[in-house]
């Protein structure tokens, strides 16, 4: 769900600065979506892409945990009733 | 844990960091010169004006956040997507914060060091602070804002000491009439610092007590824009409005004035981290202001969210403009008319028609229009 | 060996007891279940040489005493026992307890009389220094408390000293512990309660609080955690504060410990509550919040603007000792622009020649300080001498002569060291301690941005702890504009009529509001 | 027998306390040797001149004004040999491990008589981390005597001096050891080095007053770049040439532009972020190679009057940059292809990489092939801020 979320957002915000980008130098959206992935990424982009890695390894960890305290949690009601 | 709570002094400082956070990094209301102080002295009023709107909206449905009013006004399915909505404008405008940030250090401190690094450290501090929840923000702030206020007072006294300040340069008054007053203000300072505080709409249920919590937050808005004024006059005294026009920082570029004897000068660097508290509280409520957007729309506790989330504004941070240029005139021509205006203003502003018009009806059928009020109990367990 | 020796005393204690026994007692043989515990309990103790077992007549009955010979007080010992197995001409049989009872009035005097039920409760009295009693024919085990009461005297305090104040401090015995408050608070709202904690050690753990001023919450919340605790042992008030603390992994002490009992007092008169462990001399005072460990009670003994100065003094040392070698690492080597230019110049002139990066020569420095500070914490005190005058060579004079490091290096250092011994509680000098080494390096990293991003870090942290639920930071955060009047300055004694809010104790006010003092009017008026 | 066990144990103690001391050197009796000179030699084949410093004179608390080092020069057939013989005029046995700087004279290397570097890199005390450094026309042996105020012995001197070029500006190719002797065997590749010169007089450069005037009667300066056709000096590149090659080379870190705005107008690009890729084949008989440049800058000063708050102004200025670096790179690589023919810029090396069948036919023609080669410079710069300010005060100047 969180991992699902976070790409959600991602690409909401992909798309929201693509066309900024856009408006800002008069071209299409297609080629913004291109040039803020080829374009505008620096070197130092690595940084921030392991800082998004780490949040998506912090989502696929927060989900799994969710998913087997649900189990449990269910297992656990199944043993009540 | 149960709903976490803020004090009244805490939603002051709150948003006191909040108003003051980037406005004072880049300065506002330049467009009216050297009457800047005046456009943000009506701005005041307009700011007022719209967090008591923003108070009265909430208040149709006391306890309940943004997102569940929009729920109430547009059904689930709508609200999700018009949340969705709100959580990017409310990351975007976090990212566009931390880039202020970032572009601050890296133009007048650490030219060397990469941006990229600034808005990480920086979102992951946010990220934590934001894992440890509402009360930790708040009381962050509360700690640090003593510090603000010593600040901007010994800023002007070491600039009257070291004799930089001309009053004169505040000189003439509306010479060019309203007119540049009236283009600052909108939709310039409309949206930017005051509008901004639609995001305040999901801590409004936070404040302990809600009555004194309007009262509370017009002190804090008038506290906020009495230190922009005073910090928009002192620009101008020191730098003259050409200077101001000139400067990326202006407020960095004031304290550049400041040299007393040999000792008290340089203290520049030392403006940028005062600034670090008003960033760091406004990138951080504008992320908790999506973080409870996600709440909504998951229905998992905001706290899972944060640190991954505090990492994609980093990120988009610094991918939202190739340059400082490119970053200011999104801030100057794109974001006012179609970020800020609707999610501030339009959204609301129809939200508020629907409330008024169903619950007129409600009171006429007297079926409880409070459905959904039992959705309070789904907080973090854990902690 | 021991079990030989033991036999043969206890036949010659019975020798005598035959021989002062007149001949008209019928003496009545041991029964099966006397005998039974006795193995038991031999069983139990039996490999230590200081379990003794006594067996006699009293008043014609048999009885076994069983005791252990270091924990009880051996004059009183020999006393009762010559007393007990005296018989009496017209010694009556008793029957039951009440009867024992008042026949060993006379003989224990008024030492408290406790009867036993089960197995398991006897071996707990013979380990507390009771003295335990069987006898045929009643139902009931009783047992005297002798414990040997042996205790170093009272001695100044050792690390938490004053100059104006009282000069007593705890020491490992909880009862004069307790007395020592007691005598400080004549109240009977005081109260006292006992917990018996650790499965091996049964350490009496004791809280002492305000009846009627403490908070409820807070005292339930105690003694849930003091009865959550399951270790098996507990030697010091430290495993204690450990085990009931809200939040282990922080740097900070959630707990505050004194050895003073003035300022346990003091905080128990403003609805705190005190948690006494025998043989700790250090009493924890819960809840207890940041402010608190800048607060020491001499602030109060001393005139009101020295106290209030000294307090200042105490929160800005912590800064100091926080921040000082990260500030000047971050400085030197990224914001060479901050410094006035003659300063930078004398900075730079000194360094010259220095081999080694700034934060290299701080991190030499600090960790051979911790070094040399620990060596003198550990080192016999004869040699302790030793210790810090090669300490001060190595530091002082040595290594800035060589070149190695530079001398506004070891200002840097002193100034750090000295502010780090200014806290008042040692526990709490540990954080900036540690916490010093996380700035270094951030500021290694990242310059002056680096300190001020882990100091922000550091400040949302401690926002975030609390203590009972009181929350770490108030009451400057949440801020409380009334408990202002005992933070960062004092205000005169008189106008401390509130308890602290943020303790939210039952009963807010602590005195009627009390007129400053003033003098005659002067003349004229 | 008892004294027969304590016998048997002082004979073993003595054996194991008196012995082991073959590689032992105490502080006191070593002189620590931080440059080496090779020249040409007239009777043997070079002259090897070695600086060994008084490591008194470099401390400022034990300094007492006289001559920081000594330099002296033996003539003989090997440097190895030569490097041994040294205590025929040094008192202190010399350690070599600490050596900061290799000066090869222009002469030894025009003669192309490097082989000497086997030596070097075999001898296990000296390391892979000097510069080596040509002496363009001077002897190498005074640029060891020349003395410098802070660092006071010339290697140290130019040690630190060249990494601090490379930090600021680049211009040195910074070359070590393992990068020539590697480029001296791969086929695709021709090695440089840094070429250092005296400014002033060296006679006068050798004294101590040297060291006590505001401006020094001699200075040794970084004056360009060496190129090799094998072992052999073939001529040398200017510093902006320089700075070029290392560009391609994508070891640039921090550099200064100055870009043309208007005529006679210029604006400063502060380049602090570069990478570099280059891509080659052969295509008919003919190589293509395609340097793909990224840099980030920012604007650090104009004499245009330009407002920068606007996009427009950005992407002019990124332009202009983009062009001029285009132009410069060309430059250089044409230069080369043209005056030498020499690849100094290893492109035979990424052809081998990336397209190795075509690759292996020419490879020992590849001088041919890279002469011709159609060389395309693809440049993505970025100016990402201004400074402080944003318009320039030119624009609200009074005309």
């Amino acid at each position: 769900m969180i991992t699902l979320s976070y790409f959600l957002t991602f690409s909401s915000l992909w798309v929201l600065t693509a066309l900024f980008d856009s408006a800002l130098y008069h071209y299409s959206i297609w080629e913004g979506l291109k040039y803020l992935l080829f374009n505008e990424i620096s070197m130092d982009m690595v940084y921030l892409i392991s800082g998004l890695l780490i949040g998506l390894a912090f989502c696929i960890v927060t989900d799994i945990r969710l998913y087997r305290n649900k189990k449990k949690g269910n297992q656990a009601k199944g043993n009540k009733n | 844990m149960l709903k976490e709570n803020i004090s009244l002094t805490q939603l002051e400082a709150l948003l006191l960091n909040f108003l003051l956070g980037s406005a004072i990094v880049i300065g506002i209301g330049t467009d009216a010169k050297n009457d800047a102080w005046i456009a943000i002295l009506i701005a005041t009023l307009i700011g007022g004006g719209t967090i008591l709107f923003y108070w009265f909206l909430m208040n149709r449905l006391p306890g309940k956040t943004l997102y569940e009013l929009l729920e109430f006004c547009f059904g689930r399915k709508f609200a999700i997507l018009l949340s969705h909505g709100y959580i990017v404008y409310f990351l975007y405008n976090s990212g566009r914060v931390i880039r202020d940030f970032g572009e601050l250090m890296a133009s007048a401190l650490m030219p060397n060091t990469p941006i990229e690094i600034i808005s990480l450290t920086i979102c992951f501090v946010i990220g934590y602070i934001l894992y440890l929840g509402l009360e930790v923000l708040a009381r962050t702030s509360e700690i640090f804002t003593p510090y603000l206020f010593g600040f901007i007072f010994l800023l002007t006294i070491f600039l009257l000491v070291s004799g930089q300040i001309e009053m004169t340069r505040l000189l003439p008054v509306l010479g060019e009439g309203f007119k540049p007053i009236l283009k600052s203000l909108f939709p310039g300072l409309l949206t930017f610092p005051f509008g901004e505080l639609i995001v305040f709409t999901v801590i409004f249920l936070n404040v302990t007590d809600t009555k004194k919590g309007q009262k509370a937050s017009l002190i804090g808005v008038g506290v906020a824009s009495f230190l922009l004024i005073f910090s928009s006059i002192l620009m101008i005294v020191t730098l003259g409005v050409d200077g101001i026009l000139r400067s990326n920082f202006p407020l960095l570029s004031t304290a550049r004035e400041v040299a007393i004897g040999n000792f008290i000068e340089r203290i520049d660097a030392i403006v940028v981290f005062i600034m670090m508290l008003g960033i760091l509280v406004k990138g951080s409520v504008f992320l908790y202001g999506a973080l409870k957007g996600l709440e909504y729309i998951y229905k998992k506790p905001f706290r899972y969210f944060s640190i991954p989330f505090a990492m994609l504004v980093a990120f988009y941070s610094v991918l939202i403009s190739v340059n400082f240029a490119d970053h200011l005139q999104e801030g100057l021509k794109l974001v006012p008319y179609f970020l800020h205006l609707p999610f501030q203003f339009g959204i609301p502003a129809v939200m508020l028609v629907i409330l008024l018009w169903k619950q007129r009806k409600g009171k006429k059928n007297k079926t409880g229009w409070n459905y959904g009020s039992n959705q309070k109990a789904k907080k973090n367990p854990g902690t | 060996m021991a079990p030989i020796r033991r036999l043969r005393k206890t036949r010659a204690l019975k020798k005598i007891g035959e021989i002062k026994e007149g001949k008209e007692i019928v003496k009545q043989e041991p029964s099966n279940s006397l005998l039974s515990l006795k193995k038991t309990l031999s069983g139990a103790f039996g490999k230590s040489s200081d379990f003794r077992v006594i067996e006699g007549f009293i008043n014609g009955r048999a009885g076994i005493l069983f005791y252990l010979e270091s924990m009880i007080n051996p004059k009183q010992m020999i006393k009762t026992t010559s007393k007990l197995f005296a018989s009496k001409k017209d010694a009556q049989p008793f029957n039951t307890l009440d009867e024992f009872r008042s026949f060993s009035r006379e003989i224990f005097g008024g030492v408290r009389c406790k009867s036993l039920k089960d197995d398991e409760s006897v071996s707990q009295a013979i380990l507390n220094g009771s003295l335990v009693i069987v006898i045929e024919g009643l139902t009931e085990i009783v047992s005297f408390h002798m414990l040997n009461t042996e205790k170093r005297a009272l001695a100044e305090p050792s690390t938490q000293t004053v100059i104006r104040g009282p000069k007593d401090s705890f020491i490992e015995a909880v009862s004069t512990n307790i007395s020592l408050i007691r005598r400080r608070i004549k109240n009977p709202k005081l109260t006292f309660e006992k917990f018996t904690i650790g499965k091996d050690t049964q350490t009496s753990v004791f809280i002492g609080y305000m009846d009627g001023i403490v908070n409820e919450k807070v005292l339930k919340e105690l003694k849930d955690r003091l009865n959550g605790i399951e270790v098996s042992a507990i030697f010091d008030s430290g495993n204690i504060e450990e085990l009931i603390t809200d939040k282990t992994f922080t740097f900070f002490p959630l707990a505050l410990n004194t050895e003073r009992p003035d300022s346990a007092a003091a905080n128990i008169m403003d609805g705190k509550v005190a948690i006494l462990v025998d043989g700790s001399p250090f009493a924890l005072m819960v809840p207890a919040v940041f402010v608190n460990f800048f607060e020491i009670s001499e602030d109060f003994y001393q005139p009101l603007y020295l106290g209030s100065f000294l307090r200042f003094i105490r929160y800005l040392s912590f800064m100091i000792a926080l921040i000082t070698p990260s500030v000047y690492v971050g400085v030197l080597t990224y914001h060479q622009e901050l410094l006035p230019t003659s300063f930078l110049l004398s900075i730079i002139a000194q360094r010259e020649g220095v081999p080694f990066p700034a934060v290299v020569e701080v991190l030499l420095m600090e960790i051979t300080f911790e070094i040399l500070r620990e060596a003198g914490i550990r080192m016999p005190k004869a040699v302790g001498q030793m210790v810090s005058i090669v300490g001060a060579l190595v530091i002082g004079q040595a290594a800035a002569e060589a070149g190695i490091i530079s001398n506004i290096m070891i200002i840097i250092m002193a100034i750090t060291a000295i502010a780090n011994f200014v806290a008042p509680v040692y526990s709490f000098s540990s954080a900036s301690r540690l916490i010093r080494f996380l700035l270094i390096i951030s500021a290694a990293i990242l310059g002056l941005y680096g300190v001020f991003l882990m100091l922000i870090l550091m400040v949302a942290h401690l926002c975030s702890l609390r203590s009972f639920g009181i929350p770490y930071l108030s009451p400057l955060a949440p801020f409380i504009l009334e408990d202002q009047k005992d933070v960062f300055i004092r205000f005169p004694y008189w106008a401390m009529n509130n308890r602290p809010k943020y303790l939210e104790s039952e009963k807010a006010i602590k005195a009627n509001p009390v007129a400053s003092p003033s003098p005659p009017p002067m003349k004229g008026e | 027998m008892y004294n027969r066990k304590c016998g048997l144990a002082a004979a073993f103690l003595s054996v194991f306390l008196l012995t082991g001391c073959w590689d032992q050197r105490e502080l006191s009796t070593i002189s620590v040797v931080t440059g080496m000179a090779v020249d040409k030699g007239e009777k043997g084949k070079y002259i090897l001149t070695i600086e060994a410093v008084n490591a008194q004179e470099l401390n400022n608390r034990t300094a007492s004004g006289f001559a920081p080092s000594t330099v002296y020069g033996l003539e003989g057939d090997s440097l190895e040999g030569l490097a041994q013989k040294m205590n025929v005029a040094f008192s202190r046995n010399l350690i070599y491990s600490h050596m900061k700087t290799l000066i090869i004279s222009e002469k030894v290397a025009k003669k192309g008589m490097l082989d000497f570097l086997d030596f070097l890199e075999r001898d296990r005390e000296i390391r892979d981390d000097f510069n080596i450094l040509i002496a363009r026309g001077v002897k190498a042996s005074d640029i060891l005597r020349v003395t410098y105020q802070f660092q006071k012995s010339s290697p140290l001197k130019l040690h630190a001096q060249l990494d601090s070029m490379v930090k600021n500006w680049g211009g040195d190719p910074d070359v070590r050891l393992n990068d020539m002797i590697e480029a001296l065997t791969s086929t695709g590749r021709e090695p440089v080095m840094a070429a250092v010169t005296i400014k002033g007089n060296p006679k006068k450069g050798k004294s101590i007053e040297n060291m006590q005037k505001v401006t020094p009667d001699a200075i040794v300066t970084l004056d360009s770049m060496a190129i090799f056709k094998a072992q052999k000096l073939k001529g040398f590149l200017n510093l902006n040439d320089t700075r070029n090659y290392i560009w391609i080379e994508d070891k640039l870190r921090r550099t200064s532009l100055t870009v043309p705005c208007k005529k006679n107008h210029y604006f400063d690009a502060r380049v602090y972020d570069n990478g570099t890729k280059v891509e080659g084949y052969l295509d008919n008989g003919k190589a293509r190679i395609t340097v793909r440049v990224r840099t980030e800058a920012y604007l650090n000063g104009t004499q245009c009057a330009a407002d920068l708050v606007k996009v427009e102004v950005y992407k002019k200025y990124e332009d202009l940059l983009e062009k001029t670096i285009k132009k410069n790179l060309l430059n250089t690589i044409t230069k080369v292809q043209k005056q030498y023919g020499l690849d100094i810029f290893g492109f035979g090396e990424k052809v081998r990489q990336q397209d190795y069948q075509d690759y292996k036919k020419v490879e020992n023609n590849w001088e041919y092939y890279f002469k011709n080669a159609e060389i395309n410079v693809n440049v993505t710069a970025r100016l990402r801020r201004s400074g402080i300010r944003t318009k320039s005060y030119l624009t609200n100047i009074k005309k």
